[in-house]
């Protein structure tokens, strides 16, 4: 799969998965309900690379997990013969639908948030009679009460002073090392064409971090979409076992997980 | 005073010293009639503001009744009240509020279902401008929920929660969604 | 807007905002028009008032013009600042007077920033209230400070001011803020 050179992609403002699918769903003029997701999977893994390191760990997770589902659809969608067989085939299209029920929720929300936008703005311009008594009555107004003791009106002023964030991009970025897909990949290839094959645990054992079992699990997609290795799961989460398909040889095996190290001009071949 | 005032005048004079929506209820107490008759005066002045072009109009917000500056000259009254002007919410803050209002009472981790993000800066944000307030705990799962307020309403000029827009035709069916709901 | 608002709306929304006289040069200036024609469409309004029976009048006092309200309906006003609901301070009042508790002396336009709201009209409520006094002016800029008053702390039970609880507890972690997404 080729990412075209010339992609540069500006990273727009958007606030998770859905929003950049939804921006991207537009941007070719598909209609939501419509559209066949794997289009725009090329374009939202680059939005993912584009972000380079700049992610948010509780942030990247979501994003990840919007991406390894459309790129399981576009795999399915790549493979010859994709009429719904068996249970993993069943399984991908419930994965689907259920990201598309996600994604038209949230336009709905998205849709119910520029209402209130409109709403407020509308109602800020408008300014409200606050004012204090006429002097003549003044001198009625009974013994004012404030109604809270000292603990509960320090808690008012502390939620009243308290600091107010700076309009900013989040700041708490990932500063751990960079994790590369490509180099995770290799390493699962040499492994598994030794073994044959193992669970996606007993893969992962030797990880130094979050980052790299994901890299690994991104990496095993690939495999994957290259016809190397195969899933076998018997029940939803639970344990997931690979089993190594591919040339068993001493030969070198292809270069795969490139696109996702967008530190390394990388080859531009697939 | 040997005459009554015509209650239009009574409740403009209420109105002019009030500091914050007043009911109905309590404008009808006051005036020492009904609450149908006063809500009856009280749309017949909005209506008569209106087609009168008064640089102020009487609306209805959270609950209770207020008059307001007109929204077309905002920047007249912006050049007198320098400092009137509110922050404006983020798109994340919108988002957020707008799934609170739907989904109320709601808690952070079906907030963040929606989203796709971590809505924990953001559920602060509104928390400390006063637009939500916390709305005691799930009952499965002990999770904090949130709920908006009356100066939410009154930021937004509704009456009440009636007023925002179905979302009905814009959602699929909320039964498939169970799953996606719970991280 | 492209078209220019009737003078008089734009004087009524103005007189809205305002509880002090506002003089007719300070009107003129805001609305873009010369003093005469202000202080003409202002009598004018003020006849309105009167012919129409309105629940306020406009007069002018001590060189400025303010709204009132009507004399002969004082006993409703009256019924209604004696009504219980007086008693207490509005949240916009009560957050006010947090931030000159916690910040005194402290200036109009501080509370300003901190609220990220005018506060001129609660600042006069809560001198009014004799919860905070003027206390002389801010060495920079001359404006007047605040500070509150014994009253206030009587009425929260307390004998002096360095009894006020430390806002420390009750502050959010600042990191948990950084990516708050804020106004």
């Amino acid at each position: 799969m080729t990412a075209p050179a010339a992609f540069h992609v500006r990273l727009e403002v958007f606030e998770g998965p859905f929003d950049l699918l939804l921006q991207l769903i537009g941007k070719h003029q598909l209609d939501v309900t419509e559209v066949a997701l794997s289009q725009v999977t090329d374009d939202f893994i680059a939005h993912i690379r584009a972000a380079g390191n700049e992610w948010d760990l509780g942030q990247a997770t979501e994003f990840l997990v919007v991406a390894a589902t459309l790129l399981d659809l576009k795999a399915a969608r790549l493979l010859p013969g994709s009429e719904v067989e068996d249970e993993e085939d069943l399984a991908l299209l419930e994965a689907r639908d259920l990201l598309f029920a996600r994604l038209l929720q949230y336009r709905a929300y998205k849709q119910a948030a520029a209402h209130l936008e409109q709403r407020l703005a509308t109602q800020a311009r408008r300014y409200p009679r606050s004012a204090s008594l006429e002097p003549r009555f003044a001198g009625l107004l009974p013994e004012v009460l404030l109604g809270l003791g000292p603990q509960e009106f320090a808690a008012l002023a502390a939620r009243v002073l308290a600091p107010r964030a700076e309009p900013s991009v989040a700041v708490d970025h990932v500063h751990g090392g960079t994790v590369s897909v490509r180099e995770q990949t290799a390493l699962l290839q040499a492994r598994l064409r030794r073994s044959g094959g193992g669970s996606f645990r007993a893969l992962t054992a030797d990880c130094a971090g979050t980052l790299e079992v994901v890299a690994r699990f991104l990496g095993l997609l690939e495999l994957y979409r290259e016809g190397l290795v195969s899933f076998e799961q018997a029940q939803a989460l639970g344990e997931l076992h690979v089993r190594w398909t591919g040339p068993t040889g001493d030969e070198p095996g292809p270069d795969v997980g490139a696109e996702w190290d967008s530190a390394t001009p990388a080859e531009e071949d697939a | 005073m040997t005459e009554v005032p015509p209650l239009p005048a009574v409740l403009e004079a209420l109105l002019l010293v009030t500091d914050e929506p007043v009911s109905a209820v309590l404008l009808a107490q006051i005036a020492e009639t009904t609450s149908e008759q006063v809500t009856e005066a009280l749309h017949a002045l909005a209506q008569e503001y209106d087609a009168r072009q008064r640089g102020f109009e009487l609306r209805e917000v959270a609950g209770g009744w207020r008059l307001y500056t007109r929204a077309e000259l905002a920047p007249y009254v912006e050049r007198y009240v320098l400092d009137g002007q509110q922050a404006r919410l983020t798109q994340a803050a919108l988002e957020t509020l707008a799934v609170v209002a739907y989904r109320q009472p709601v808690t952070r981790s079906r907030i963040s279902a929606v989203r796709g993000v971590n809505v924990d800066g953001v559920v602060r944000t509104l928390l400390a401008r006063g637009l939500i307030v916390e709305a005691g705990n799930d009952p499965e799962h002990g999770a904090t929920r949130y709920r908006t307020t009356a100066l939410m309403l009154e930021r937004l000029g509704l009456r009440s929660l009636d007023e925002l827009p179905s979302l009905a035709p814009f959602l699929p069916d909320l039964d498939d969604l169970e799953d996606a709901d719970s991280p």
